[in-house]
């Protein structure tokens, strides 16, 4: 008779809240360290947690720190409904459970020799971050490294003093809002408007894409218009999910399990999925 | 409250602690009583109007809407009436399993009344909660008696309120023996408070008063009736719930705007607990009568504000004949017996915890309601709350006037009024101040 | 291959539970035959049958007291191996701020499945292939599974919902047990051919009063499962399905189905191999303490799909079309294999008698 | 908590039998533990003690009839930081909208000999028909769990876990034999808003249908299958429009019958 082999994967880990930071209205950047000590969990960029908040829920939240730095996770969590704003109105000190991580990860290795763009709408940087970080590390290997990102409005952008930072760093940022008052100097408009001006070589481009479906699908689209390869734009889907170990079966998209086989995947893979409504 | 020349005015427009909504006002008029109302402003439901033209099988669930805190009652007349009218010969054994869930009702029923509802007034509290803070053994005993008698009613009728079990002809589906096996362990424990309820409620402070209204509950022979049986009467009377419009009429009394159920040349009656006890003490289990009698209860039991007491008897008896029940029990070897409708008139009665529930029913060859009339303790006691009301404040009338308030609810109390029962009968003045 | 008398049976049965095996299997109970604790053979349903039709199941006697002669009921072997709740963790509020986490599980008893059809011996493989084959394994599941004891029986009855001939998957057993059965009647007398498939199968049938089963009466247990495969009930055309489906996401047979569908779930629970879950948050009304459960789910809920912002598959059209592409689509995807076994429970057990087979085919029509 | 810092929780009665808030009543394990984390500021049932408002939650049961109690609610949504409503009075109307598919005046003749006195409305109606509703708890009556998990949630400010699938996946987890298939018993179960946890086809009952329709229910096609099981039209009205008659869905299947 077999003895249990496994410890359980639905079993969290206590993580203590040592940072909070909130970035916009909604949002809060979260970092945290092993409540017992030693060093969080390593990632890879594009990865994502379950984040458990005491009696209020579970859900799937990505890594938004750097990989390169493991005594931290960072989270960046918009409130969506009661886990999120649970997580984000936790006190520094307080408690929260972590398992993971888990999924596919953004593929940074595979833009070096070339150029890496990387096209986030809203919350959808916070995924993108790592893989910024990762790109950062290895900048003399990379080619242009380019940021498009759009926010609805000024002050919903994420990782205002970063932007400056990256830029500072050898990156091309470009910003768009949907809306904005008369202060805002930058574009106006959707981040696929800027997918145009961004002056990367298509022939050697790896495109990496986070933010609401309509416009990932619109982005990608873009820039396979633009001459990027379908199998070289990368997108990060998002589903239900309440195990994010493939078992419940929640976050099936056709044929795929995207908390495993993704949540990063290659557009010309996923393309033919996203057309179908309600799969 | 107002003062106003030789005029007083004791009103309270919220009666909390009872079941349902309703109000209560006094007007004195130089020391003497002028004007003694119980209000019911519960909106009307029209339950007698909407089951005409329904189903005779649905008549037990949706009666039992009436009220949520004596559902089975409801079923089981509307039952009874049902069966009555179509000739339906329940089996003992069904009869059986309809008393035991019917003592559940009884004892959550009671055990909620007694220790949430009544027991603060006694000890002067507002609540059970706050009567927790410092009684907190008192409380919980009772919570746990009143659980014990949900349990029953949960396995016996899938939930504790507006229980799915019961049908016309008895149950859906019989409880197997090993289902009821974990209740004994609680209701064990509950006898045991309710014993101990006894002795509490004997102790408990309490003003002499007499009454001497008819008192009417049912009887049967063998058994403290509960379910089933005839009509009787402290004076005598012993008639079928088939007879009951020959010894009950509803008058409209001026002053009022209730109408007040009285016996044919007898007036003023009272049914629920004290009558239940006057007329079937040599029913009760012995168990039950030794606890009566040690905490100086006897028959004839005419004080209200002993009724108390009287539930606590009460309560004894139902965990031990639910005790009884469930030892001796076999499942019946059909749930139920077949029914089929048939033009015809049916009556039934039993005691709700309140006391005597009748329902009468018209249908036609196809079972469809062609009329409905439901009588509920309620309303039959209406005037005796009235009446004690009135006893009350011209015997402590100098009492203040926030104190005779909370007297005369307490003596409202008494009689457990339940007002959900009873709007759906009683003439209504809509009256929201 | 040795051959049981019923005394013989009886004696498996108590050799099972000397090792301290508790004992599941097929009983009569509230007009179905159900998979519930049995103590001995006379719990077994002798002389039943089921009949089935979409929409319908009937118990009906039979003209012998055969003890497995019945198909499949509305339970299945998942109700045990993966319950419809399990708890996964406690957690507990301590005070400076902290939380306590505690593993739900409880060790499991060792269970033997008695009567297990060869449909849900693959039903069984099938769940091990998504909770134990995977990128991660169910711990609690593998801790369940790992101490089951499984007694086949091949089947000696077809439903008219059965299909496991298309599917592959019955009606003989032939993996996944560790004894299997087939029941012999023959005027009015009942044998049991008894064969182990594993070792300790093997011990135990050794232990057994009983004698070698004689050419003739193994010929006669082939001649049992030939007659059920021949008396199939329903058949499906998997011929290329999996493509055909990709294929069909636009085919107006999903809004004719989406029609009569209640989109009630009972598909879901009631098949051996749907496996998804949802987890349920409680909490005590002091807040210090919460528990996550595990719960069956469906994908004919609205929630199972629910984003911030709106649902996936709101339309019931949506969710049938989900529901029946991974049973005999997807699934192949994912897991190698079709997810439908052929029991034919979603056909008996929905409660308008949608009928996988016929929605199957239907697809295979071009539309207008 | 400090007793300043606890919420404040307030019952209401509209019409009703009761019943919903008894079932606060009867949870007899967590009452002390409930009257510890919240105070009872209002819940006559139970109290005579009342605080004014406002209040952090009010519970309301019961429909509204009258016009004073249409007034009234307004009264109570105003003092009311949150307002949840529990049962199907307080949700649907409750079984005494029967009265919305009748003449009122017909019904108050027969149940009263003075009409004239009883002041009434000639519907029955939802409260989230008068005033805003935060959440709405389901079933004739409510269950006690649900209505405890609707407290702890409010109290830990979260939504309550009260899931809107159909009566048919507690009924199969709980592992009852499906008595519509297994019997030929007609069971609303499908079209039904899950939380009682299956109670009727445990018994041996299809279910009627107590907690309102369910999240996307197929009214039409249940109605159908039932035709074929034996029910007449007359059934299918009585079985749509009993205790949540005025629930869109279980309305609009009954006057397909009428
Ligand atoms: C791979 C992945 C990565 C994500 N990364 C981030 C991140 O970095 N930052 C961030 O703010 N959000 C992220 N999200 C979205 C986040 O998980 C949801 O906002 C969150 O689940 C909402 O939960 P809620 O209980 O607060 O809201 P409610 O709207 O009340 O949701 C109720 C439940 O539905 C499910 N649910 C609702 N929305 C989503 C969703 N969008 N995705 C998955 N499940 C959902 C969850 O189980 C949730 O508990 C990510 C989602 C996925 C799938
Ligand atoms: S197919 Fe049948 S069982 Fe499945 S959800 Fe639809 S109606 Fe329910
Ligand atoms: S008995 Fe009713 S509730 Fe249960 S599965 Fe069957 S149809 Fe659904
Ligand atoms: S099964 Fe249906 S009628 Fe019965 S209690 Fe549940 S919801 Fe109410």
């Amino acid at each position: 008779m077999a003895e249990p082999a496994t410890a359980s994967h639905f079993l969290p880990e206590p993580y203590r809240v040592v940072r909070r930071h909130r970035e916009t209205a909604d949002t809060w950047t979260l970092d945290l360290e092993p409540a017992a000590g030693g060093d969080a969990l390593a990632f890879a960029p594009g990865q994502f947690t379950m984040v458990y908040a005491f009696g209020a829920g579970e859900v799937p939240i990505s890594l938004s720190g750097d990989p390169a730095r493991p005594e931290r996770l960072v989270h960046t969590v918009r409130i969506a409904g009661a886990t999120t704003r649970a997580i984000c109105t936790l006190d520094r000190g307080g408690v929260l459970g972590i398992r993971g991580p888990y999924g596919t990860a953004w593929p940074v290795d595979r833009a070096l020799g070339g150029d890496l763009v990387i096209a986030a709408g809203g919350i959808g940087l916070a995924p993108l971050r790592p893989a910024l970080y990762a790109a950062l590390a290895r900048r003399e290997e990379l080619g242009r490294v380019v940021l498009l990102y759009g926010g609805r409005s000024p002050d919903q952008l994420l990782y205002g003093p970063e932007l400056e930072r990256w830029r500072a760093a050898g990156v091309d940022v470009h910003v768009t809002v949907d809306r904005a008052g008369r202060e805002w100097r930058g574009p106006i408009g959707v981040v696929t408007t800027l997918i145009e001006r961004a002056g990367f070589d298509p022939e050697r481009t790896t495109a990496l894409v986070c933010g609401p479906e309509v416009m990932m699908r619109f982005a990608a689209a873009g820039f396979v218009r633009a001459g990027v390869g379908a199998e070289r734009v990368f997108l990060s889907m998002e589903r239900n999910m309440k195990c994010a170990l493939g078992q419940c079966g929640r976050c099936q998209l056709g044929p795929v399990f995207v908390c495993g086989d993704g949540p990063v995947f290659r557009y010309s893979e996923i393309e033919p999925l996203l057309a179908v409504p309600e799969l | 409250m107002a003062e106003n020349g030789g005029r007083r005015t004791i009103k309270t427009d919220f009666l909390a602690r009872v079941e349902g909504e309703g109000a209560m006002r006094v007007v004195i008029r130089e020391g003497s009583v002028e004007h003694v109302e119980l209000r019911i402003y519960e909106p009307p439901r029209f339950f007698e109007a909407f089951l005409r033209g329904r189903s005779f099988l649905e008549a037990p669930d949706i009666t039992a809407r009436i009220c949520g805190i004596c559902p089975v009652a409801y079923q089981m007349s509307a039952c009874n009436a049902m069966e009555d009218a179509l000739g339906v010969v329940v089996d003992e054994p069904v009869w059986a399993l309809r008393r035991l869930l019917y003592c559940g009702e009884w004892i959550e029923s009671h055990a909620l009344h007694v220790y949430l509802l009544h027991a603060p007034d006694f000890l002067g509290y507002e609540s059970a909660p706050a009567m927790a803070r410092d009684h907190p053994e008192l409380v919980a005993q009772g919570l746990e008696l009143k659980k014990a008698g949900n349990q029953l009613m949960t396995v016996i009728g899938g939930r504790e309120i507006h229980p799915v079990n019961v049908r016309v002809g008895g149950f859906y589906r019989a409880p197997t023996r090993r289902e009821l096996a974990p209740l004994v362990e609680p209701l064990e424990r509950a006898r045991e408070i309710a014993l101990e309820t006894v002795r509490v409620a004997a102790a408990l402070p309490c003003p002499e008063l007499e009454l001497d209204h008819e008192l009417v509950a049912l009887r049967q022979q063998g058994e403290y009736a509960i379910e089933r049986g005839r009509i009787v009467s402290s004076r005598g009377r012993d008639f079928t719930p088939r007879e009951f419009d020959d010894h009950v009429v509803e008058e409209h009394v001026e002053r009022s705007n209730a109408l007040h159920a009285q016996l044919v040349g007898g007036g003023t009656y009272l049914v629920g607990p004290l009558a239940r006890f006057t007329l079937g003490f040599d029913e009760l289990t012995p168990l039950a009568r030794e606890a009566a009698v040690e905490a100086g209860l006897e028959p004839p039991a005419r004080n209200p504000f002993k009724s108390i007491v009287v539930r606590s008897v009460e309560l004894v008896h139902a965990c031990d004949e639910a005790l009884r029940l469930i030892g001796g029990y076999e499942p019946p070897d059909r749930p139920y017996a077949d029914v089929e409708p048939r033009a015809s008139v049916g009556f039934g009665a039993t005691e709700a915890p309140r006391g005597l529930l009748w329902h009468r029913y018209e249908l036609d060859d196809e079972g469809t309601i062609l009329d409905a009339r439901i009588v509920p303790p309620t309303s039959q006691n209406q005037r005796a709350i009235e009446h004690d009301l009135r006893w009350f404040v011209e015997r402590y009338a100098d009492l203040p006037d926030d104190e005779l308030g909370l007297r005369c609810e307490q003596a409202i109390r008494n009689h457990d009024p339940c007002i959900s029962c009873a709007t759906h009968f009683l003439q209504l003045e809509v009256d929201r101040r | 291959m040795k051959v049981l008398d019923p005394r013989g049976l009886e004696a498996l049965l108590e050799a099972l539970v000397e090792r301290g095996y508790r004992l599941i299997g097929p009983t009569v109970a509230d007009g179905a035959i159900v998979y519930e604790e049995i103590r001995s053979i006379a719990d077994l349903p002798a002389g039943w049958t089921d009949e089935q039709e979409a929409g319908t199941y009937r118990l009906r006697r039979r003209d012998d007291d055969a003890l497995f002669g019945y198909a499949v009921g509305p339970q299945s072997w998942k109700r045990v191996l993966h319950p419809p709740s399990v708890t996964l963790f406690r957690a507990r509020r301590d005070g400076d701020g902290g939380m306590e986490l505690v593993d739900g599980a409880e060790e499991p008893e060792p269970l033997a499945f008695i009567g297990v059809r060869s449909c849900d011996l693959h039903a069984i493989a099938r769940l091990d292939r998504v909770l134990l084959g995977g990128r991660f394994v169910d711990a609690a599941y593998e801790a369940r599974r790992g101490r089951v004891f499984v007694v086949a029986v091949n089947c000696g009855v077809a439903a008219s919902t059965c299909f496991c001939v298309s599917m592959e998957t019955g009606p003989r057993a032939t993996s996944g047990y560790d004894v299997a059965l087939t029941e012999l009647l023959e005027d009015g007398d009942r044998h049991y051919l008894a064969e182990a498939g594993t070792g300790r199968g093997e011990e135990l049938l050794a232990e057994l009063p009983g004698r070698e089963a004689t050419a003739g009466e193994v010929e006669a247990g082939e001649q049992v499962v030939e007659r059920t495969a021949a008396s199939m009930g329903r058949e499906l055309d998997t011929e290329g399905l999996p493509e055909l489906l990709a294929a069909s996401r636009d085919h107006p047979r999903w809004d004719e189905v989406a029609d009569r569908c209640l989109t009630c779930g009972n598909c879901t629970m009631v098949c051996p191999t749907c496996f998804c879950t949802t987890v349920e948050d409680v909490t005590d009304l002091a807040g210090t303490e919460a528990e996550r459960r595990q719960v069956w789910d469906s994908c004919f809920t609205l929630d199972f799909t629910y984003l911030h912002g709106g649902g996936v598959r709101t339309s019931p059209r949506g969710r049938y079309r989900h529901w029946l592409t991974h049973k005999l689509g997807t699934w192949h995807d994912q897991f190698g294999s079709s997810g439908c076994v052929g029991c034919g429970r979603c056909i008996a057990w929905c409660p308008v008698g949608i009928d996988i087979t016929e929605e199957a085919a239907a697809l295979r029509e071009a539309p207008e | 908590m400090t007793a300043a810092a606890r919420k404040t929780l307030a019952v209401w009665k509209f019409a009703s039998c009761d019943g919903c808030q008894l079932s606060l009543l009867d949870c007899e394990d967590e009452l002390l533990a409930l009257a510890d984390a919240v105070e009872i500021a209002h819940f006559l049932e139970a109290s005579s003690g009342v605080v004014a408002g406002p209040y952090d939650l009010s519970l309301v049961e019961g429909s509204i009839t009258t016009p004073e109690d249409a007034e009234r609610i307004k009264e109570v949504r105003r003092s009311s930081r949150r307002l949840v409503t529990i049962g199907a009075c307080a949700t649907a109307g409750g079984i005494q909208a029967l009265r919305n598919f009748a003449d009122v005046r017909d019904f108050m003749s027969v149940v009263y000999a003075t009409p004239a006195y009883v002041s009434t409305l000639a519907t029955s109606t939802a409260i989230s028909a008068h005033v805003p509703v935060d959440y709405e708890l389901h079933g004739c009556p409510v269950n006690k769990h649900q209505l405890l998990e609707v407290l702890s949630a409010y109290l830990n400010d979260r939504r309550p876990e009260i899931p809107s699938y159909s009566v048919c996946v507690e009924c199969k987890r709980r592992g009852n034999v499906c008595v519509m298939v297994a019997r030929g018993t007609p069971c609303l179960g499908p079209v039904t808003h899950a939380g009682c946890g299956a109670i009727c086809p445990a018994y041996d009952r299809g279910c009627y249908g107590c907690f309102g329709p369910m999240e996307s229910p197929n009214t039409r096609s249940l109605a159908g299958w039932l035709q074929e099981l034996g029910a007449s039209d007359r059934d299918l009205l009585r079985s749509f429009r009993t205790y949540n008659a005025a629930a869109g869905p279980f309305r609009e299947e009954s006057e397909a019958h009428g």
